[in-house]
């Protein structure tokens, strides 16, 4: 018994030697070498709210944990393609339905425990499970049926899938992996959902991101620190990252969040308007520094109510439907929309007009076969005339039966930009004779009657997709489709393009092969600016600004904007 | 008393202008002139180039690349159409031949005229702070009075009821009635609807004061001897009480009046404000809100000096009939 | 004395209770839920969206959400805040206190300058220093509270005098009179703008109850008597004028504080209002509910002082009662 | 009789926190009677309880205890309609001069007030009698437009007893009401209420601490004391042979006038 005992102790402490003086499979980078130190502070308009990775929602929240947590495989938001991460690979096989994921060896999550496949497969687990009602879970339904994780060692795991899965190994990126030895307690007691809120202490948290959960003050800032045990290096082998702590600080409003930044109180300032962009440029002097990256992959449209309402009792709008139901009349809207001056009044010129929902910011997915809609009234006018339309004395449009046209755009009121979008197309349209009524409502009160009364005629909104990949967009374009937004009933429009579209993304979510999807996405954009079932406007660019002394502040069009390479920043001397 | 008259003359004379926007202003408000966004006010001259004087004042305004030219100011001229009551007038009290523009006070991120902006949207905030005002006034003595007068259970819930109404968070009461408004319902009409909210919501304050008043009114000898011949508690609150609560009215009125006029202004910020195009003084203040206006374009700022003159002669108003009261010291 | 206390803890109790019922039934009238937004996100599908409603409770009726929400008021949890993931209260106490802070600190700013004001127009009855006064709080009063807060913003901007924002700057909490330095500094421009927007209608009152006050007969007589001015302000005038002052005290309280959600909200000062308007937006209906029910405390703690202070100070309320 | 109260009491609760509510017994079983065209002087200390007693007389407050009859007829029996009618014919005239007056009415439409109450005749008539009346008490018809702020303290007393005549009352209380008069008005006054009971029967009751004017007016008295009465008979029997103390010091302090009233 005795010697057995000692035989384990000398097993035990020979596993630890292992692991702690080599076997750490640290990830390096071809990163050029930094400079450790100092704080990064962000000035955000709204606080984070849960640091829960299963059950967070809100976008803040999200960019909090995606600083202190990691998943096994990332995109990397710069090129839009995966790299590893967690996985050093993925290897896929059965034709796309099966991924053999192998693991970093000796990693450990920020509070020092070690991480292996036992936490792949809780997180998994956890993900999965129909009573945490995670908002990630549907994402982790192919063709219909759970993935499946099955252990094959301490390091290696392996997903199944129903069908192959197109978007391939970009699933992964999203779901962050939990740590199990603090976790599993709250998860068996059923209390997962309300772990990890705000009112937690640092010991409670562990995680793989660069940085750790430090505290967090109501109503004022979260602080989280470098994690230690982070598991990337830079080319010098130095472990990142190189700052030390990052500051929130929740400041209420974009003015504030503007002025923060402007007193130097805050290094970092992102998701801001064109005209605070513009203000700050004008103002720039080289401690600051302004940085326009372009396209985002946000897309604003103007969509007509195109739901079955025989059973709403909406008889006004239903007496509309005729004419947002025909073709010749969105694509009369779609030119009669001056898109040049909502991007130059607007957005200060920092947009781009867009004909169809997949924006220029999309490298890999924009079709080059779109072509952008001209703005022409004459041919505006003969669509409609030839569409039965016609011009009483007064000028004003009137359809077949007489009736002038004329109908009511709803927008949300905390948005700005979209409110003026809507004046200028009011005054667009007026110079057809159509009559257009805005109509601003507060954002709980607009999606209430988007999505479940559809009193409303035609609304200005903006989607913005979560990553590159068709697959993000699932929602959308289907027609059974949650984000489905102008036709929820399912069943108002029945057209061929729209099942064509219904099965060519359903397709292209089956297909590995990128060139086959790509045919088929190009295929789904031609429909869409072809059909309008929304008439799409322009793309707002990402605007970020940063301190000059900020190094290797890199701007991207995928969430989140600024601080996905957090880990690679630091502050150069001067 | 000379005070009082001036500011009754100039609070008249913005009523009337507002009334007669339509023809007073060159443009109309909705019309975007989009190549001039942002247009700070044009330059209104006596002198040319060359310095020579001009006995009319002219705009300079640039007919191709290389040229400028001089462009009169003149009166009485040709423009939109607009509805007068029952006519129909395309007259405008002044305006320049195109190419040129005249923005009086410069123009805003649509290229819209301020001026023409000004005084239409003095319409809606006249009408809005009033009607506000009225509202809450009436509530507030009919009810201050009621529980001053007959005291008891009734003054009790009365003033309770009060004190919680000044707690409600009626913010979400006008979310849901801004989100019930059917679409159809024009803009102005929608923003005034809910400005009748506010003001009906405001009752407890005049209420409390009439109360107050009424309290002390209601022991006075000549109510009691009214009482002693039989008059109504109407007939009391009529002829005895109001007439004296009616300076302090006044004086409750001249605040009230410009804050409910500037109340679009917050209303609008929490997502209740008056819906484009439509102006008003609160609306064209709310985009000085935005950090970026308020320190690159100066002229946006201009829309507040209408609401301070109004509040200025609400206050001498206000002011002369409060010492012309002279009444029973309370 | 102790009577009139609990008669009036009573009315104060009815009236949270009615207010705490108002509020979840207008709520009721607002359109759309907290898991509306859910929607939008391409992640989650219908089912989910369901599925977290009933999580929430979101689907009964508003009589068994009233009847949870108070099992959990009882419990001191004041319910549970859906976007926060935590109960109500402890999300509400830390940021309760920085509302009074700055609230109070507000109330003494706006009265101390009032009752200043007040008594220059009474004491030196120039022409130019009454217009001066009455034009300038026609001023304030006519400029909206949110550019007030605006300018005050860009001020300290450009002055560089005071920080922006916040309410504690990083990194100076060492030493306790360090942080209080620090947390003063913050305050200044939250408090001056909550003060520069109540101060026009208390300058008015204080004027007008010292006017009447001092047009009182016993004032007049006092003066007769020959009472150096000093004295009469202390021993007479004031006291006379303390009545309706006090009372306007309860209220101004009330005032401040709803004031003070835009304040806050503008000036990212970290209390109630900004917490109260995010979760108004967001519909996170027990968080609001707490918070409305919680600034009524306050107001009618307000007013109840006020109160107690008249019955101190006024021997006819004690009379009355 | 036409008018008399029969025990009549009123008690007054003052809640008195912290300690228990103190009830203070303002009438104390009071018994009194008016009969028809007398003129009755109410005498007694500050605070024995007249003005409480001029008030429940006047119907603006009600007895705690005890009847008041009126013709026979018991107050507290009488229809909503019946009292309309006695608060009509029994009328106070109060003491002070600035608050019987709303100072805000001229003084012709405050006298007629009772008329635009009960809204008798045409404007034109009620204007008309206004404007004799307050020739009746001594007002110059010159003021009949101004407004009562801007009269003196006993112009608006008259005022105020012409607005008590205007209705043409059986019974006129008059609380303290001659105080705010100078002599020679008052005793204007009373010469013309001297006249009018004469002529229509008026019945009078005064209510003061101030025999002076009174004992000459009055042919009977009472006096009061602690809220009961506590002496009462003719007047000139109380000023020759005054019973209760008080009522000696009463009587004892008439100074002997030089002159006599005129008629």
């Amino acid at each position: 018994m005795q010697i057995r005992r000692k035989c384990s102790a000398a097993q035990l402490l020979l596993l630890v030697c292992a692991s702690s003086l080599s076997a750490e499979d640290l990830l390096v980078t071809s990163l050029p070498p930094g400079r450790y130190g100092g704080d990064l502070v962000v000035a955000e308009r709204s606080e984070p709210k849960v640091l829960n990775p299963v059950i967070a929602v809100d976008s803040l929240s999200r960019e909090v944990i995606g600083l202190m947590m990691a998943d096994l495989v990332h995109i990397n938001r710069e090129s839009q393609r995966t790299e590893p991460a967690l996985a050093r690979s993925v290897d896929i096989s059965e034709g796309g339905r099966r991924f053999i994921v192998h693991l970093r060896r000796g990693l450990r999550f920020s509070d020092g425990h070690p991480f292996d496949a036992d936490d792949v497969l809780f997180s998994f687990q956890v993900y999965l499970d129909e009573n945490i009602h995670s908002p990630q879970r549907d994402l982790l339904i192919i063709g219909g049926k759970p993935v499946s994780l099955t252990k094959q060692d301490q390091y290696t795991v392996a997903f199944a899938f129903a069908q192959p899965y197109g978007p391939g190994e970009r699933l992964f990126d999203g779901f962050p992996i939990l740590p199990r030895h603090l976790l599993i307690g709250p998860y068996k007691e059923g209390k997962l959902n309300k772990s990890w809120g705000l009112n937690m202490t640092a010991g409670e948290f562990a995680g793989l991101g660069p940085f750790r959960y430090k505290e967090y003050v109501p109503g004022q800032r979260l602080v989280v620190e470098r994690n230690p045990y982070y598991w990337k290096q830079d080319s010098a082998r130095q472990r990142l990252p190189y700052l030390n702590r990052i500051i929130f600080e929740y400041v209420g409003n974009e003015d504030a969040q503007v002025l923060r930044f402007q007193s130097g109180d805050a290094d970092i300032i992102s998701r801001i308007s064109a005209a605070n962009f513009e203000t700050l440029s004008k103002q720039a002097n080289g401690v600051r520094r302004l940085i326009d990256a372009g396209p985002s992959l946000e897309y604003t449209f103007l969509f007509f109510n195109l739901n079955d309402l025989s059973n709403k009792s909406l008889p006004q709008i239903e007496s509309k439907q005729g004419w947002f139901r025909d073709l010749s009349f969105r694509r009369a809207v779609s030119m009669l929309i001056d898109r040049q001056s909502i991007d130059r009044l607007v957005y200060a010129g920092r947009a781009a007009p867009i004909s169809t929902h997949v924006t220029p910011g999309n490298k890999l997915w924009a079709s080059s076969r779109v072509t952008p809609v001209s703005r022409s009234l004459e041919t505006a006018r003969s669509l409609l005339a030839s569409a039965g339309f016609s011009w009483n004395a007064g000028g004003k449009l009137i359809d077949g039966a007489g009736r002038p046209v004329g109908f009511s755009i709803v927008t949300n009121t905390g948005n700005n930009e979209r409110l003026q979008m809507a004046t200028m197309i009011q005054q667009d349209l007026e110079q057809a004779g159509i009559t257009v009524r805005v109509v601003s409502l507060e954002f709980r009160s607009l999606l209430d009657r988007l999505m479940t009364t559809f009193n409303y005629e035609a609304c200005v909104l903006g989607l913005a997709s979560g990553d590159v990949d068709p697959g993000s967009e699932m929602s959308v374009w289907p027609s059974d489709g949650s984000t489905h937004l102008w036709d929820l009933s399912k069943s108002g429009l029945k057209s061929g393009w729209q099942m064509e579209i219904d099965h060519l993304m359903a397709s292209q979510m089956r297909s590995t092969d990128r060139a086959e999807r790509k045919r088929m996405y190009d295929r789904v954009q031609e429909l869409i600016a072809g059909n309008l079932p929304i008439i799409p406007l322009v793309s707002p660019d990402v605007l970020a600004g940063a301190k000059a002394k900020l190094k290797n502040f890199s701007p991207a069009v995928l969430l989140p904007y600024v601080l996905w390479n957090i880990e690679e920043l630091y502050w150069s001397e001067q | 008393m000379l005070k009082a008259a001036l500011a009754c003359g100039v609070l008249a004379s913005i009523h009337v202008t507002a009334l007669l926007a339509d023809f007073a202003s060159p443009v109309p408000f909705a019309t975007q002139q989009r190549e001039y966004a942002f247009a700070p006010p044009t330059h209104i001259r006596w002198f040319d180039r060359e310095g020579g004087f001009q006995l009319r004042p002219f705009v300079y305004a640039r007919v191709d690349a290389t040229n400028v030219k001089r462009y009169p100011v003149q009166f009485f001229v040709h423009g939109s159409s607009y509805q007068l009551g029952p006519v129909t007038l395309d007259r405008h009290l002044f305006g320049v031949a195109a190419p040129a523009r005249l923005f009086l006070l410069g123009t805003d991120g649509f290229g819209r005229d301020q001026f023409s902006r000004l005084l239409a949207g003095g319409r809606i905030s006249l009408t809005a702070g009033w009607l506000a005002t009225i509202l809450s006034l009436s509530i507030g003595t009919g009810l201050g009075a009621l529980a001053g007068f007959y005291g008891g259970w009734l003054d009790h819930s009365i003033m309770r009821i009060g004190e919680a109404s000044l707690t409600l968070p009626w913010l979400y009461l006008l979310l849901a009635g801004r989100a019930f408004l059917p679409l159809g319902v024009p803009a102005a009409s929608a923003y005034l609807i809910l400005i009748a909210v506010v003001g009906v919501l405001g009752w407890a304050r005049p209420a409390r004061v009439v109360r107050g008043l009424t309290l002390a009114l209601r022991e006075r000898g000549y109510v009691v001897a009214a009482r002693g011949f039989g008059a109504t508690s109407g007939y009391i609150l009529r002829r005895h009480i109001l007439p004296d609560a009616l300076p302090v009215l006044v004086t409750q009125a001249a605040i009230l009046v410009p804050q409910y006029i500037l109340a679009e202004l917050t209303l609008s910020f929490l997502g209740l404000g008056i819906d484009e195009p439509v102006p008003s003084w609160g609306n064209m203040l709310a985009a000085v809100q935005h950090y970026n206006i308020l320190v690159s374009y100066w002229w946006m700022l201009v829309p507040a000096l209408a609401p301070a003159a109004v509040s200025l002669c609400c206050f001498a108003i206000g002011d002369a009939l409060l010492r012309r009261r002279r009444a029973v010291p309370l | 004395m102790i009577r009139f206390l609990s008669r009036r803890v009573l009315h104060a109790f009815v009236i949270l209770l009615l207010i705490s019922v108002l509020s979840f039934v207008f709520f009721q009238f607002a359109p759309g839920s907290y898991t509306d937004a859910m929607r939008l996100d391409a992640r989650v599908s219908a089912e989910t969206e369901s599925a977290w409603r009933t999580m929430y409770g979101l689907d009964q009726s508003v009589l068994t959400k009233y009847f949870r929400w108070m099992r959990s008021v009882l419990r001191g949890d004041f319910g549970f805040s859906f976007a926060y993931g935590i109960p109500v209260s402890s999300l509400l106490w830390p940021r309760i206190r920085n509302t009074l802070l700055l609230t109070s600190v507000a109330l003494l700013v706006s009265w101390s300058a009032a009752l200043g004001i007040g008594a220059l127009t009474v004491v030196r009855r120039s022409r130019a220093v009454e217009s001066v006064i009455r034009s300038s709080m026609a001023l304030l009063l006519s400029i909206p509270d949110l550019l007030i807060a605006l300018l005050l913003l860009l001020f300290a901007l450009r002055t560089g005098l005071f920080p922006v924002g916040g309410m504690a700057s990083l990194g100076t909490a060492h030493t306790v009179i360090a942080h209080t330095k620090d947390v003063a500094l913050h305050l200044v421009l939250p408090a001056l703008a909550l003060a520069l927007l109540s101060l026009p209608l208390l300058v008015r009152h204080v004027q007008a109850a010292v006017r009447e006050s001092m047009c009182a007969p016993f004032v007049q007589a006092a003066r007769a008597h020959g009472i150096p001015a000093g004295r009469l302000w202390l021993a007479y005038i004031l006291p006379a004028a303390a009545n309706p002052l006090i009372s306007l005290f309860g209220y101004s309280v009330g005032g401040l504080l709803s004031s003070s959600l835009l304040v806050e909200v503008i000036m990212g000062w970290p209390g109630l209002g900004p917490l109260l308007l995010e979760s108004i937006f967001s519909r996170d209906v027990h968080v609001v509910i707490g918070t409305t029910v919680l600034s009524a405390l306050f107001l009618i703690a307000g007013n109840l002082v006020a109160d107690l202070l008249l019955y101190a100070v006024d021997p006819r309320i004690r009379w009355e009662q | 009789m036409l008018l008399e109260t029969h025990s009549l009491t009123k008690e007054y609760t003052r809640k008195n926190l912290p300690s228990k509510p103190v009830t203070v017994r303002a009438l104390d079983n009071v018994d009194f009677r008016i009969g028809r065209c007398s003129s009755l002087a109410l005498v007694g200390a500050s605070g024995s309880g007249k003005s409480t007693l001029a008030r429940c007389l006047g119907g603006l407050e009600k007895p705690s205890g005890g009847a008041i009859t009126f013709r026979g007829t018991d107050l507290s029996r009488m229809s909503s309609a019946e009292i309309r009618n006695y608060k009509r014919k029994v009328q106070i005239v109060f003491q002070d001069p600035a608050g019987t007056i709303n100072p805000r009415f001229t003084a012709a439409s405050a006298v007629s007030e009772p008329l635009d109450i009960t809204a008798v005749g045409s404007p034109d008539e009620r204007r008309e009698r206004a404007t004799y009346w307050m020739e009746q008490v001594g007002l110059r018809t010159a003021l009949a437009q101004r407004p009562a702020l801007e009269l003196s303290g006993g112009e608006r007393q008259r005022l105020a007893i012409a607005r008590a005549l205007i209705v043409n009352p059986e019974v006129i209380i008059f609380d303290e009401s001659f105080s705010a008069l100078d002599l020679p008005v008052a005793g204007h006054v009373l010469a013309l209420l001297r006249r009018l009971r004469e002529d229509y029967g008026l019945t009078c009751l005064f209510i003061g601490h101030n025999l002076t004017l009174l004992a000459r007016f009055c042919t009977e008295v009472a006096v009061m004391y602690q809220g009961r009465i506590v002496e009462s008979g003719p007047m000139q029997q109380f000023l020759t042979a005054p019973a209760h103390p008080y009522s000696r010091a009463l009587a004892g302090a008439i100074p002997h006038l030089p002159v006599e009233w005129p008629a």
